[in-house]
């Protein structure tokens, strides 16, 4: 049950995150829109590795060595969220630093603005 | 009994950590939910870790230091904010818009 | 193993150990990062090719494992044959465009070589999320590169790039997790392995967010704007690197996983068939030159996915390779070498490209990329193109051949138009100095591609080494041509003579008689071009390709074989026609209708190959009834490609406006070649009845062509577009000949074959020297040349004589023979319409003569001189050939008849000097008489016609005569065809306008027509699922 | 864009997913390869930590592309915003002098500057036993001089230090996964150094020694891309 109402969660997140990068003018608000997205995949990614009652795996007091595969959470997503965020924290760093270098080249936040090669 | 007075105070510091977040989101102006955010949280927080510590008795120490830690960040962090924002709109007062703080090129003024 | 040193793991060692040293050796000095730089990039290009060496050798695939663990614990890699190709083939292109970026700063070279790591990390990888780190490094790298672009539109493209590629990314990630959820696999093995039990609702909507990434990153149309967006703002290197390199480590990425996407391959293959066509039609309107590339780069990876995709539906493994491996290394070395010479170039509209033609070796660089592009031989496209067309004819999946020959058609169309504006030059266009260095990658990109080409020939079955000598022998010249101008003459004329008498030698039956004849013409001709002493580049070498390609045209034993020697025809006819500057719009549409009849005859020979099983001409022989359709692709090839009516708007401006010499040449030998395709074509007709009314209609609409280039030629004032439409005419007749489908109509038209060779030889050559002693070209400026030119005369004579039928010479035997097999065949209709092209024709020659030489001399004609040797020698071997032709006829006729296929009842006995035929003695007397009566009769009544009606003027001048009947001359002949084909083309070009209005340029409607792609491909795999 | 046109797609978009919510049903039992994970890392790395372990050993290529995503990330904001930092065109100094920061910040700052620090160590160096690991303490680091580069405008982040040994860190890490094919199984396997005591700061191999280097490389490209946002 937890971890449907997470992934509901993650999933309404991303919607929002896709709402938000489509309607907003200000490129920075765009950004803010793709790192909703991305959190929002993060939260999928960990619900889905969730096992009912589980904990985190970790072997160490009340998770002993017997008894941990029936304890533990699945460490795999877990694992691979890590990979995620770091490259969810890259890619907004890399779309803060072009936005950055866009209000230099036009002094303008506004996305229409940068409408110039077409057709 | 320690565990039933320790769930007590975690519900009421669970109650201030609520009132936090409805503040933020009814506040007005910037100002107003600086406010909010930080004075509900800290207390908030505290009672929390209070009422842990009736639980477990013997983590009474650590619980401490991460109180100091809140103690220490959340009003700081929040006094920044609130020259941020104050450095931003050139003075504070009511009737400021009910919009957000704008963004660096959105001057929102009286 | 491949030892340790040259293990492919080494690849990711060396690629991250530099990449993290390069900000240390940066302290040194700047010499040091370039070296690590080259060198990291040489390392990887060595292990990938000696991978793929050992794996071509029977090596087994290498696998790499890492985390000290088995597979599914631990991310293992492949380097398999396939992998290792595309690797070394991707290594090769960023080791040959890392010149380009060696000037920049240390972190430019730092993204570079990670990012050719990625590719590889892509290529190999065999676990899920692992790719999309690697996928994630490729993109990272990508924008970080990008923004060496400084202005502004490259700014905004990189972020409209950025907001694209990080959403299909998350739709990746997404993908991977929840197929992870659905099976808990992240192996690409085990996935393959339990892709049955993929089934259920998640692990759709994680297929469809795999499939919808990989598919939004090879920039489908219409959600594509981002990429093309960054094609045209993008520093060229960087634009290559992204086009050919990355889009190589994605399109690998979708191949790898296409066993998961089973029940979705027709919607992959519709998705590329989509972008294909449509980028290809957005690409005519294009006048921007990356942006073109970009059209170009987009339309090429369609096709590659498409590909990939039918092949995979018709399970047609043996192909794959060729298929696959032909159009991904075509494109990504074309492709790269292209932006490579934009960003040299660095000018950004196609008109400014004038300045190139200056430059012989940039421009022969840049023509070999557009060959390659547009899948010409001898590059590796046209031999996937051509194993693609005959694995789907085999499964009768002719829709998809059609889509894919009419994209290429679109894509050659822009091409070529782009190649013809770089000959041009203005007088203001500015001068450029490409710098040596710079241009080393792009040849170095022409190179592979010829060895390449070279391999995939091999691969194709093409066995047969002597198809490439004439392609040899042009280098040859080309070589000579830069020592001396005479000695490269001499040796492209001892060439052609040697070498087409040596490739005649093993030829027998028809072959043999065509091969005599394209030798016999082509060495007479080219004897004539010496007549232009000033010195023409690359006019030779072209020239000896085409000859040389068209003698060993009947060597040819297997349809590929032919259909390449016919392509090596039209490229180097089209190359010759194009050097004049008058002749760039007639080059243009040669090539077009070149290239469609080229598509008609692939087709042709696939379906043939499908319908028999074997792949030689002779199979063609022994068809099933069914080869209907084969039979009629091949003749519509050859049709257009002999100027039938309708399509014959390309031969009058290819004819007339070439070079004078150039015109003499492929008038009289090259346009036979479509008349032995139809020869060769036929064969797969004898056995069927039931396509005798389909060869009815060929020969129906051969007498229509006659007709109708007999009037317009009549209409004509030039005297070379004159001769063009009588060329046109004339062939009519003897594609009428072939149609028959009879011992004797074969006779005719091998007969009037050589006829025409001679005789229009001559009449162009008589042209050319009008030309060039006159200056003149129209009838109305010239007259009265009899005098000054006395010989030329007398050999325009013999040449009209022979021409319009009249006794004695061969003309007339042939037209006899002619009606003669028509009524053994019981055609009317053709016999009436054949006796008015007579008629007809005898006017505009009887006009050809009293024009130029007799009436009175207009202008300075009296000093003009006697034509020049060479023209009059090429000439006199002609006319020497008519002379036996018409005293000996049996040295001809006797050796056609045991030639053509002893399946034809020979009706042709020979006794003395009269042929019997069924229809009695052709006795040249009595028949002769009768047929000058008819056309004195007939030339009366329009006299005394004239006289009456034009009672006014008065004037008795014949010109005068021919000017009376222009009005009724126009009226009957109306330009439909020429409006037609103006109207096609435009529309097109208005279509492509219109299709291209779908990329306004905001970077939110593109993200918005990204997710929209994503939601389509969704319903349409739902829709085909449920 | 018209927010009619997002609608629709936020509408379809919403059906997709809620395929997914409504059929996903939660996991009662791990799936072989988790359960073979959670077994296999206490025993054969001895880390306490599965999903460090995983991290690490397992699936270490992905750390090591992580790595160079993160390195690639720093050198192109770099590229992107290298040029302005030395322009220093008179009004970038001229705003932050707008508004001082105030004695408060800069002496909270100087109390937790060094707990941060502390605690950042801490994460680094328990990364096998409790959670936390290279990734994550590299992040508090970073956050550590994004405190000091707050409080204290003089402060200038030092780019050449720290792509020195952001460089240097990178390299150590490809040098220990060579090293874990001279000694151990395969690249980028751990088991170079004594599994130690279970439990024990000092065992599982290599681990602890590689999440320091990957501490120390995330705190550095991090500081640089902070450094690089704040000229």
């Amino acid at each position: 049950m937890i971890s449907q109402t997470v992934l509901v969660t993650g999933l309404l997140l991303m919607l929002v995150g896709v709402w938000g990068m489509l309607t907003q003018r200000n490129i920075l608000r765009i950004v803010i829109g793709f790192a909703l997205m991305g959190t929002g995949s993060h939260i999928v990614i960990v619900a889905v590795g969730y096992v009912a009652g589980g904990t985190a795996p970790i072997v160490d007091g009340p998770v002993t060595v017997a008894n941990a595969a029936a304890r533990a959470v699945d460490p795999v997503p877990s694992a691979l969220a890590v990979t995620a965020i770091v490259i969810g924290l890259a890619v907004i760093a890399v779309m803060l630093a072009f936005a950055i270098r866009l209000y230099e080249a036009k002094k303008t936040l506004s996305i229409d603005a940068f409408a110039d090669s077409k057709w | 009994m320690t565990e039933l007075i320790g769930s007590i105070v975690i519900l009421i510091g669970a109650v201030f950590l609520f009132s936090a977040g409805l503040g933020m989101f009814r506040m007005p102006d910037a100002f107003t939910r600086i406010q909010a955010g930080t004075k509900a949280t800290t207390l908030g927080n505290t009672l929390v870790l209070i009422g842990i510590a009736l639980y477990f008795p013997s983590w009474s120490l650590k619980l401490l230091i991460i109180a100091y830690f809140v103690f220490m960040t959340n009003p700081i962090s929040s006094h920044a904010l609130a020259r941020a924002a104050y450095g931003l709109q050139g003075r504070c007062g009511g009737g400021v818009r009910l919009e957000t703080a704008g963004t660096p090129d959105e001057r929102s003024g009286p | 193993m491949v030892g340790s040193l040259l293990h492919p793991l080494n690849i990711f060692i060396v690629g991250l150990g530099t990449g993290f040293l390069i900000p240390l050796l940066n302290r040194l000095g700047k010499g040091w990062v370039a070296a690590a730089f080259l060198a990291a990039l040489a390392a990887m290009t060595l292990i990938s090719a000696v991978c793929a060496i050992h794996l071509y050798y029977g090596g087994e695939p290498i696998e790499i494992l890492t985390g000290g663990a088995l597979p599914p614990y631990a991310i293992n890699l492949r380097m398999g044959l396939a992998e290792a190709f595309v690797a070394t083939g991707a290594t090769a292109t960023a080791l040959l465009g890392a010149i380009y970026v060696l000037r920049e700063k240390y972190a430019v070279m730092l993204l570079y070589l990670i990012l050719v790591m990625g590719v590889i990390g892509m290529i190999a990888t065999r676990d899920l999320f692992n790719l999309f780190v690697f996928l994630e490094i490729v993109s990272i790298a990508t924008y970080g590169l990008l923004s060496l672009g400084s202005r502004p539109e490259a700014l905004s493209a990189s972020f409209k790039f950025l907001m694209a590629t990080v959403v299909a990314s998350t739709f990746f990630l997404l993908g991977t997790m929840l197929l992870y959820a659905a099976t808990g696999i992240l192996n690409i093995d085990d996935l393959i392995a339990a892709r049955e039990g993929i089934a259920g609702p998640i692990a759709f909507a994680a297929l469809m967010l795999l499939l919808g990434c990989l598919l939004l990153e090879l920039k489908p149309f219409p959600a594509n704007g981002w990429g093309l967006d960054v094609y045209e703002t993008a520093p060229g290197s960087i634009a290559a690197l992204v086009a050919s390199v990355v889009s190589a480590g994605v399109f690998f990425a979708l191949l790898k996983l296409m066993p998961l996407f089973e029940d979705y391959w027709v919607v992959i293959a519709a998705t590329g068939a989509i972008t294909f066509v449509f980028a290809n039609l957005i690409g005519l309107s294009q006048t921007k030159a990356q942006r073109l590339l970009g059209y170009s780069s987009v339309g090429q990876m369609g096709l590659l996915y498409m590909a990939a995709a039918l092949l995979h539906i018709v399970d047609a493994k043996a192909a794959m390779p060729l298929v696959i491996g032909g159009l991904f290394i075509n494109h990504l070395l074309a492709k790269a070498g292209l932006f490579w010479l934009a960003g040299v170039v660095s000018r950004e509209r196609l008109t400014d490209w004038a300045g190139l033609g200056q430059h012989p070796i940039v421009l022969a660089g840049f023509g070999i990329l557009i060959c390659a592009i547009a899948g010409l031989p001898p590059f590796p496209g046209f031999w996937a193109k051509w194993q693609y067309i005959v694995s789907l004819a085999s499964h009768g999946k002719f829709v998809w051949i059609a889509i894919a020959l009419l994209g290429s058609l679109l894509e050659a169309a822009y091409l070529f138009r782009w190649l013809a504006l770089t000959l041009h030059r203005p007088a203001g266009a500015k001068d450029w100095k490409p710098s040596r260095l710079a241009l080393l990658p792009v040849f170095g990109a022409g190179a592979l591609l010829a060895l390449c080409g070279y391999g995939a020939a091999r691969m194709a079955g093409l066995d047969a080494d002597w198809i490439f000598l004439p392609l040899i022998a042009g280098l040859a010249i080309v070589v000579l041509g830069c020592v001396s101008d005479p000695a490269q003459r001499i040796a492209a004329i001892l060439t052609v003579a040697a070498g087409g008498y040596w490739l005649v030698q093993g030829m027998t039956g028809i072959g043999f008689l065509f091969g005599a004849l394209f030798f016999a013409g082509s060495a007479a001709l080219v004897i004539a071009s010496l007549y232009r002493k000033e010195r023409r580049p690359g006019f030779y070498p072209f020239l000896v390709v085409l000859l040389l390609s068209l003698q060993a045209l009947p060597r040819a034993a297997t349809g590929l074989e032919f259909f390449v020697l016919f392509e090596f025809v039209t490229l180097a006819s089209y190359f010759l026609i194009l050097r004049r500057p008058e002749a760039r719009s007639a080059a243009f549409s040669y090539v077009l209708f070149s290239l469609t009849s080229g598509y008609c005859l692939i087709a042709g020979f696939a379906v043939a190959h499908a319908v028999t099983g074997e792949v030689s001409l002779s199979a063609l022989l022994t068809a099933a009834p069914e080869s209907a359709l084969a039979f009629g692709l091949l003749a519509a090839g050859f049709l257009i490609k002999a100027g039938a009516v309708g399509v014959h708007v390309w031969l009058p401006g290819a004819y007339a406006d070439s070079d004078d010499d150039l015109s003499a040449i492929l008038s009289a030998v090259v346009s036979k070649a479509p008349i032995f395709g139809l020869v060769v074509a036929a064969y797969a007709t004898i056995r069927s009845e039931a396509m005798l009314d389909l060869a009815y209609a060929v020969g129906c609409l051969g007498m229509l062509t006659t007709v109708v280039g007999a009037v317009l030629a009549l209409r004509q004032d030039d005297i070379k577009r004159m001769l063009a439409y009588s060329s046109m005419s004339q062939l009519g007749y003897i594609v009428a000949a072939v149609a028959l489908m009879s011992h004797l109509g074969w006779v005719t038209a091998l007969y009037l074959t050589a006829n025409h060779l001679a005789v229009k030889g001559i009449l162009f050559l008589v042209a050319a020297a009008v030309v060039l002693r006159t200056g003149r070209r129209t009838f109305s400026a010239l007259g009265g040349l009899v005098k000054s030119m006395p010989v030329t005369f007398g050999i325009a004579l013999v040449g009209v004589v022979a021409m319009s039928g009249l006794p004695p010479f061969t003309g007339f035997g042939g037209k006899w023979l002619l009606l003669s097999a028509m009524m053994e065949k019981g055609w009317y209709l053709p016999i009436a319409l054949g006796v008015l092209a007579t008629l007809v024709g005898l006017l505009y020659m009887v006009r050809f003569i009293r024009a130029i030489f007799l009436g009175p001399p207009r202008g300075a004609t009296h000093t003009v001189p006697e034509a020049p040797w060479p023209i009059l020698t090429a000439q006199a071997i002609l006319i020497a050939g008519i002379l036996i032709m018409t005293f000996f006829p049996k040295l001809l006729i006797v050796p056609i008849s045991e030639a053509i296929d002893p399946a034809f009842a020979s009706t042709l006995v020979w006794e003395g000097m009269s042929l019997e035929l069924i229809y009695g003695y052709w006795n040249p007397l009595p028949t002769m008489a009768a047929a000058v009566a008819v056309s004195l009769l007939l030339i009366a009544a329009l006299w005394l016609v004239r006289r009456r009606t034009a009672r006014l003027p008065g004037t008795a001048r014949s010109a005068n005569f021919y000017d009376h009947y222009q009005p009724l001359l126009a009226a009957v002949t109306p330009p439909w065809a020429v409006t037609f084909w103006t109207a096609v083309a435009r529309s097109t070009q208005r279509l492509g306008m219109l299709a291209g209005r779908v990329y306004t340029g905001n970077g939110q409607a593109y993200t918005l027509t990204v997710f929209y792609y994503f939601v389509a491909v969704y319903m349409v795999c739902a829709a085909i699922s449920f | 864009m018209p927010r009619a046109a997002v609608i629709p797609l936020l509408v379809a978009l919403g059906v997709v997913f809620g395929s997914v919510a409504i059929n996903y049903s939660e996991r009662t039992v791990l799936p072989p390869l988790a359960e073979a994970y959670v077994e296999m890392v206490p025993r054969e790395l001895g880390a306490p930590n599965v999903i460090t372990g995983i991290l690490l050993n397992y699936r270490a290529f992905d750390t090591l592309g992580e790595v160079a995503v993160l390195f690639m990330v720093a050198a192109g904001v770099g590229l992107l915003l290298g040029g302005r930092a030395k322009t220093d065109d008179p009004d970038e100094t001229q705003r932050t002098a707008a508004v001082p920061p105030s004695e408060i910040v800069r002496h909270g700052a100087d109390i937790l500057v060094p707990l941060v620090a502390l605690f950042a160590a801490y994460i680094v160096v328990h990364g096998h036993l409790g959670p936390g690991g290279g990734f994550q303490g590299g992040a508090v680091a970073a956050s550590c001089i994004l405190l000091l580069v707050l409080a204290k405008p003089e402060y200038r982040v030092k780019f050449a230090q720290l792509s020195v040994m952001e460089s240097l860190a990178g390299l150590l890490i490809v040098l220990l996964g060579v090293a874990g094919i001279v000694f151990a199984g395969g690249f980028l396997d751990n088991r170079i150094l004594p599994l130690g005591e279970f439990g024990a700061l000092f065992s599982a191999g290599a681990i602890p020694l590689l999440s320091v280097f990957l501490g120390a490389k995330v705190g550095c490209e991090l500081s640089v891309i902070i450094g690089r946002f704040r000229a």
